[in-house]
């Protein structure tokens, strides 16, 4: 029983026919490697480009929208930046430490392909519960991972986000983003121009490495059978990372590049072919010229070999012996591989013979797109009915005991102190408070970024869930005094061809679109990771947002949750809906309730909210938004970092443990009074040396920084 | 009882630190030096006197903590 | 007035080194590892970074660069060398600093502002600071961990060469303030004629109170003059 | 030829990773782990047909540049 070559690559009986119809011939095996990888969810997007349509992607600031390497936003005089995320769940499932490693590495590569200087990573990641040993064993390495790398590599990691749920145990969410910033005249695009120039593949030698690894290992469930289909696990090479860095940041100074393409999934094959296409253009490729770490490779896995800090120039001839000497000088192995010709056919040589010819955009503009059935689950209607059962009254100072102690509700520093922070000298906010901001050296100018998603409010309603990750995203840059400017999204998803599944991919894209759209920011790029299913455990919808801020003037001294001093009043800004506990961290960490439905986010009033903290970070010493654990968690967070007590007085205690959106506690000193537009009112004082609730209880301080300080030490050791 | 645990990176991933040595050796003038690879010792001191028996209790060390099965090979040697 | 700031693959605070020197009014200029003459340069600093992948052993390959040569020899002559972080542990490998780093206690990477209490002042880099001056400083490093032959030890304690201790925020010198297991809390050191400096925090990310803390001023200030009084 | 160069922390000097080691097995359950040591090895591929030569070219390579003498020890053998 010979299964055929192309079901074994993952490719359906259409799609091969598709392929016959485009060579009018049988692919040779190279060309089927080709295909099967470039058509393949991961690289092809079939499932999803239909969709991904609805996300508004304009704005007067935009430069490079979606379907470049990052998308890139103009900040003014000059001055651009570039954002781009991505995930790397299977491969740091396999193994973590190299898997979240090479993820940070790909990640840089698609900005410094656009010609930006990488200047920041942050790591949203989500793992099984920690009293499993192979959970901590996975957070540990994954941490480690992106330490070793990205601390190597010399690009500081200012921020990220955890998450735990069962529904990763068996398949872990890494998503890495990253920031660069470059000035408008050194913008590069992935696009080969000009007959005849040259296709300069720069860094690591090219080894039998993810042979296949996107397609298979991104691109199909994960189950016992994959221990078969597993790649060789990559090595990641932050130095040479660094080196290339340095050498293609040269390169643009001085103009010796057309257009570059970092090689990702499909190495070779999807970077000369993507290059050729963007330019409408074709290229010859000569396989022999590729430096080698295993000699004996078949032209197939030269092609399709995912080694890693590899780069793809385009160099006009008469610059060539310039850049091989600038990559001489920076120790980055450099050799050309291939002409760009008039096209449209991409050809591959090997030992004299060809070994591929065909259309170069087909690999791209003619893969596959499907529009998979999609059907709200039947078990919805029960689930929203099933509202968390709430008590008659609540020792808020007993829950704290219980939410602190949360790892993903307490001190977070054990992970993003293993992170170098301060790199560059830009980081004014440091991780720890909500959005991390930075400075641009030489302006008045800031960018202020936060990472947000929240699997169990998207599994209860991933429309109201997805737009309310983003609001919240609003509002973490916004307490830095930072106005939302961009967006990039991260949509983690089971299994596709799964109706329930894509419709959770629907209504989540919907209700993003909708927040995006009230707040007027772009959707600048993202990425899809579907099949994160693991014997036929789809994990929750998980949509994660990446919210690029940006101010200018930046406020003098921005608000931290450490400056709140005895004596500072505590205001509450926003609307609320005492209702609001579905997927509340009180329902899930103190009642372990998991049904309702989240209220929805309004419009108005969350636009209002973010444009009036946005001026109060001119001048509160603190501001935090409301998230995870209400009012009490977030009270107690600004008590605890600031080392004083607080007086808090309300009538109900749902007014404390609720999670409704679009809320913000500001501290402020008594004259002041930041009611203007938005519904304001103060809830309390800061001082003395307890979380005091009044008729709702209370906790001693130190005992809610302790029980916070260790919630992920205790576990981790 | 003393082991001594040697891990080294399975044949065929890449050893970015051996590559760089290499180098570095060969700016040194050491021009014979071919393929350069890294790995790590482990010496244990482990009570008990039936060193099969032992041998195979760190052969699960190693499975457990010590190596990466997933991109590692270990072998064990009796020291002393 | 010229500072070389020295630049290994793989090196990454040269920037923030420049950006220091020239906020405490000094000049400061990228040097490349591979070239071969100081001579123009009254100091040098090796910053921080992940020199050659850090591979092998941390500095061990750096210190073979062709430009460590000139590097010793403006040591020799008695000009300021300073070595921040990585560049402090080239030093070593070096053998133009005594000891060792190696892997933090708790083997994991460190990256927060620590307290350093100033121990000796007869150093180019703590010229201008008090004996008793506490200072908060970032430290950012996985091998910082301080180690050095029993001789060798002494010969520094007894010569007054430890510059700096990890401390608490009032100065007391404890094991509760050592971060990362550096014998005797050693977080910085000078040669016999204290010319030569090396430290594992970073002072120049401590120069502006915007990003959280400008007590590494004094250190980089001491430096500074020292440089300025070569060429003076 | 194929040498083996073993490199370990020498004696009386800080091995946080041994000491990491040992608290990590014990915790595991493996009380019976008594010391725990570091070290590294580097495989070395170099041409030549005098071992004993050989050996000891490398013997110079560990004193410049693969060990550090003055925290480290080291030893060759031959592999093959
Ligand atoms: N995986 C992580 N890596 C780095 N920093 C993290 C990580 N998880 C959380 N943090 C940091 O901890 C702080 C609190 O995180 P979080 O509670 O998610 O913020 P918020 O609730 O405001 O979105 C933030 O500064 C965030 O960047
Ligand atoms: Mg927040």
């Amino acid at each position: 029983m010979t299964e055929p070559a192309h079901r074994r690559l993952g490719m359906t009986d259409d799609e091969y026919a598709a392929v016959i119809a485009i060579l009018e011939r049988e692919p040779e095996p190279a060309e089927l490697a080709m295909y099967s990888v470039m058509w393949s969810e991961h690289c092809s997007y079939k499932s999803s480009r239909a969709w991904l349509g609805r996300f508004p992607t304009e704005a007067p600031w935009v430069v490079v929208g979606p379907g470049e390497n990052a998308g890139v936003v103009d900040l003014g005089d000059g001055w651009l930046a570039a954002l781009r995320i991505e995930s790397h769940n299977h491969p740091s499932f396999v193994e973590p430490y190299q898997g979240a490693a090479t993820g940070v590495g790909g990640i840089l590569r698609d900005i410094f392909t656009m010609g930006a200087r990488p200047i920041a990573v942050w790591d949203p990641i989500r793992f099984g519960p920690l009293d499993e040993a192979r959970n901590r064993y996975l957070l540990k390495g994954v941490v480690s991972g992106i330490a070793g790398y990205g601390n190597a590599v010399g690009v500081p990691t200012l921020g990220g986000e955890i998450e735990f749920a069962d529904c990763y145990s068996r398949n872990p969410l890494v998503n890495v983003m990253a920031l660069g910033l470059l000035q408008r005249d050194q913008l590069v695009l992935s696009a080969a121009s000009g007959e005849g120039n040259v296709a300069v593949l720069l860094g690591a030698a090219t080894g039998r490495d993810g042979i296949g690894g996107a397609s298979i290992l991104a691109s199909a469930s994960f189950d016992e059978e994959s221990g078969a289909k597993r790649p060789s696990v990559q090595i990641g090479d932050p130095f040479e990372e660094k080196k290339l860095i340095e050498a293609c940041l040269e390169l643009y100074e001085r103009g010796l590049v057309v257009g570059i393409q970092d090689l990702g999934a499909a190495g070779i094959s999807c970077a000369t072919s993507e290059c050729a296409a963007n330019g409408g253009m074709g290229m010859d490729v000569d396989l022999d010229a590729v430096h080698l770490r295993e000699h004996d490779m078949t032209p197939g896995e030269i092609l399709m070999s995912e080694s890693q800090e590899r780069m793809l120039a385009i160099v006009q001839p008469e610059d060539l012996d310039e850049v091989l000497a600038l990559a001489e000088k920076w120790e980055v192995d450099a050799s050309a591989i291939g002409t760009v010709t008039a096209g449209p056919a991409l050809r591959v040589f090997h030992d004299g013979a060809r070994v591929a010819d065909l259309p170069a955009a087909s690999l791209s503009d003619d893969a596959p797109m499907y529009r998979r059935p999609a059907a709200r689950p039947d078990s919805l209607d029960e689930i929203w009915a099933a509202q968390p059962r709430l008590p008659a009254h609540v020792d808020v100072g007993d829950a704290l005991r219980g939410l602190l102690d949360d790892p993903a509700l307490g001190d977070r520093s054990w992970i993003y102190e293993q992170y170098d922070h301060q790199l560059f000298l830009n980081t004014v906010v440091e991780p720890g408070h909500d959005g991390s901001l930075l400075r641009i050296k030489g302006t008045q100018k800031g960018l202020a970024v936060s990472t947000d998603g929240d699997g169990p409010r998207c599994a209860l309603d991933p429309r109201r869930g997805g737009a309310r990750i983003v609001w919240e995203a609003a509002l973490n840059v916004a307490v830095t005094g930072a106005r939302p400017y961009a967006v990039v999204d991260n949509l983690n998803f089971g299994n596709p061809e799964k109706p329930e599944v894509m419709w959770q991919f629907r209504e989540t894209v919907e209700g993003m679109s909708e927040a995006c759209e009230a707040l007027g920011v772009p959707v600048i790029g993202g990425n899809v990771s579907f099949y994160n299913e693991t014997d036929g455990v789809d994990i929750h919808p998980t949509p994660v947002v990446g919210m690029l801020g940006f101010c200018d003037p930046m406020p003098a001294s921005p608000a931290r949750l450490d400056r709140a001093e005895a004596g500072m009043g505590i205001w509450l800004l926003g609307p609320e809906d005492l209702d609001d506990f579905a997927a509340s961290a009180y329902a899930r960490i103190v009642l372990g309730a998991s049904g309702g439905r989240p209220a929805a986010p309004d419009a108005d009033a969350g636009a209002a909210v973010v444009a009036r903290t946005i001026e109060l970070a001119g001048w509160c010493p603190v501001l935090h938004d409301v998230g995870a654990g209400g009012v009490a968690v977030a009270v107690a967070e600004i008590c605890i970092r600031s080392g004083v007590g607080a007086r808090i007085d309300v009538a109900d205690w749902r007014e404390l443990l609720n999670e409704s959106p679009h809320r913000v506690l500001a501290v402020l000193p008594n004259r002041g009074d930041p009611s203007d537009r938005v519904p304001v009112r103060r809830i309390g004082t800061i001082g003395g040396a307890a979380i005091d609730f009044g008729d709702h209880g209370a906790i001693p301080l130190e005992e809610a920084a302790q029980i916070w300080r260790n919630a992920l030490p205790r576990r981790l050791g | 009882m003393i082991f001594r645990v040697s891990i080294t990176r399975k044949a065929g991933l890449s050893d970015p630190e051996g590559v760089e040595t290499h180098r570095a050796l060969h700016d040194l003038g050491y021009e014979d030096v071919g393929e350069v690879h890294f790995g790590r010792i482990i010496t244990l001191e482990v009570a008990g006197d039936d060193a099969a028996a032992v041998t195979a209790q760190i052969g699960e060390m190693c499975e457990r903590l010590l190596a990466n099965p997933v991109i590692e090979d270990f072998a064990i040697e009796v020291v002393e | 007035m010229t500072v070389a700031v020295v630049v290994f693959p793989g090196t990454n605070c040269e920037h923030d080194v420049v950006h220091a020197m020239r906020l405490l009014g000094a000049e400061a200029e990228l040097v490349w590892h591979r070239d071969t003459d100081l001579s123009g340069a009254a100091g040098v600093v090796l910053p921080g970074g992940f020199a050659h992948g850090d591979y092998l052993r941390t500095g061990a390959i750096a210190r073979f660069s062709p430009v460590m040569d000139e590097v010793a020899r403006l040591a020799g002559e008695g000009r300021p060398v300073l070595g921040i972080c990585n560049g402090f542990q080239i030093l070593c490998e070096a053998g133009l600093l005594p000891g060792a780093l190696v892997a933090n206690r708790d083997l994991r990477f460190i990256c927060r502002p620590i307290h350093l209490r100033v121990e000796s002042t007869a150093s180019v880099l703590t010229a201008a600071a008090t004996v008793g001056d506490v200072l908060r400083i970032p430290l950012n490093s996985y091998e910082g961990n301080y180690i050095a032959p029993a001789g060798a030890l002494v010969e520094l304690e007894e010569a007054d060469r430890v510059m700096l201790r990890y401390s608490d925020g009032a100065g007391v010198v404890d094991a509760a303030a050592n971060p990362n297991g550096s014998v005797n809390n050693i977080a910085g050191i000078a040669d016999s004629r204290g010319n030569v400096a090396g430290l594992m925090p970073h002072p120049e990310r401590a120069v502006e109170e915007i990003l959280g803390s400008s007590d590494g001023r004094v250190l980089l200030a001491s430096f500074v003059a020292s440089v300025s009084a070569v060429t003076a």
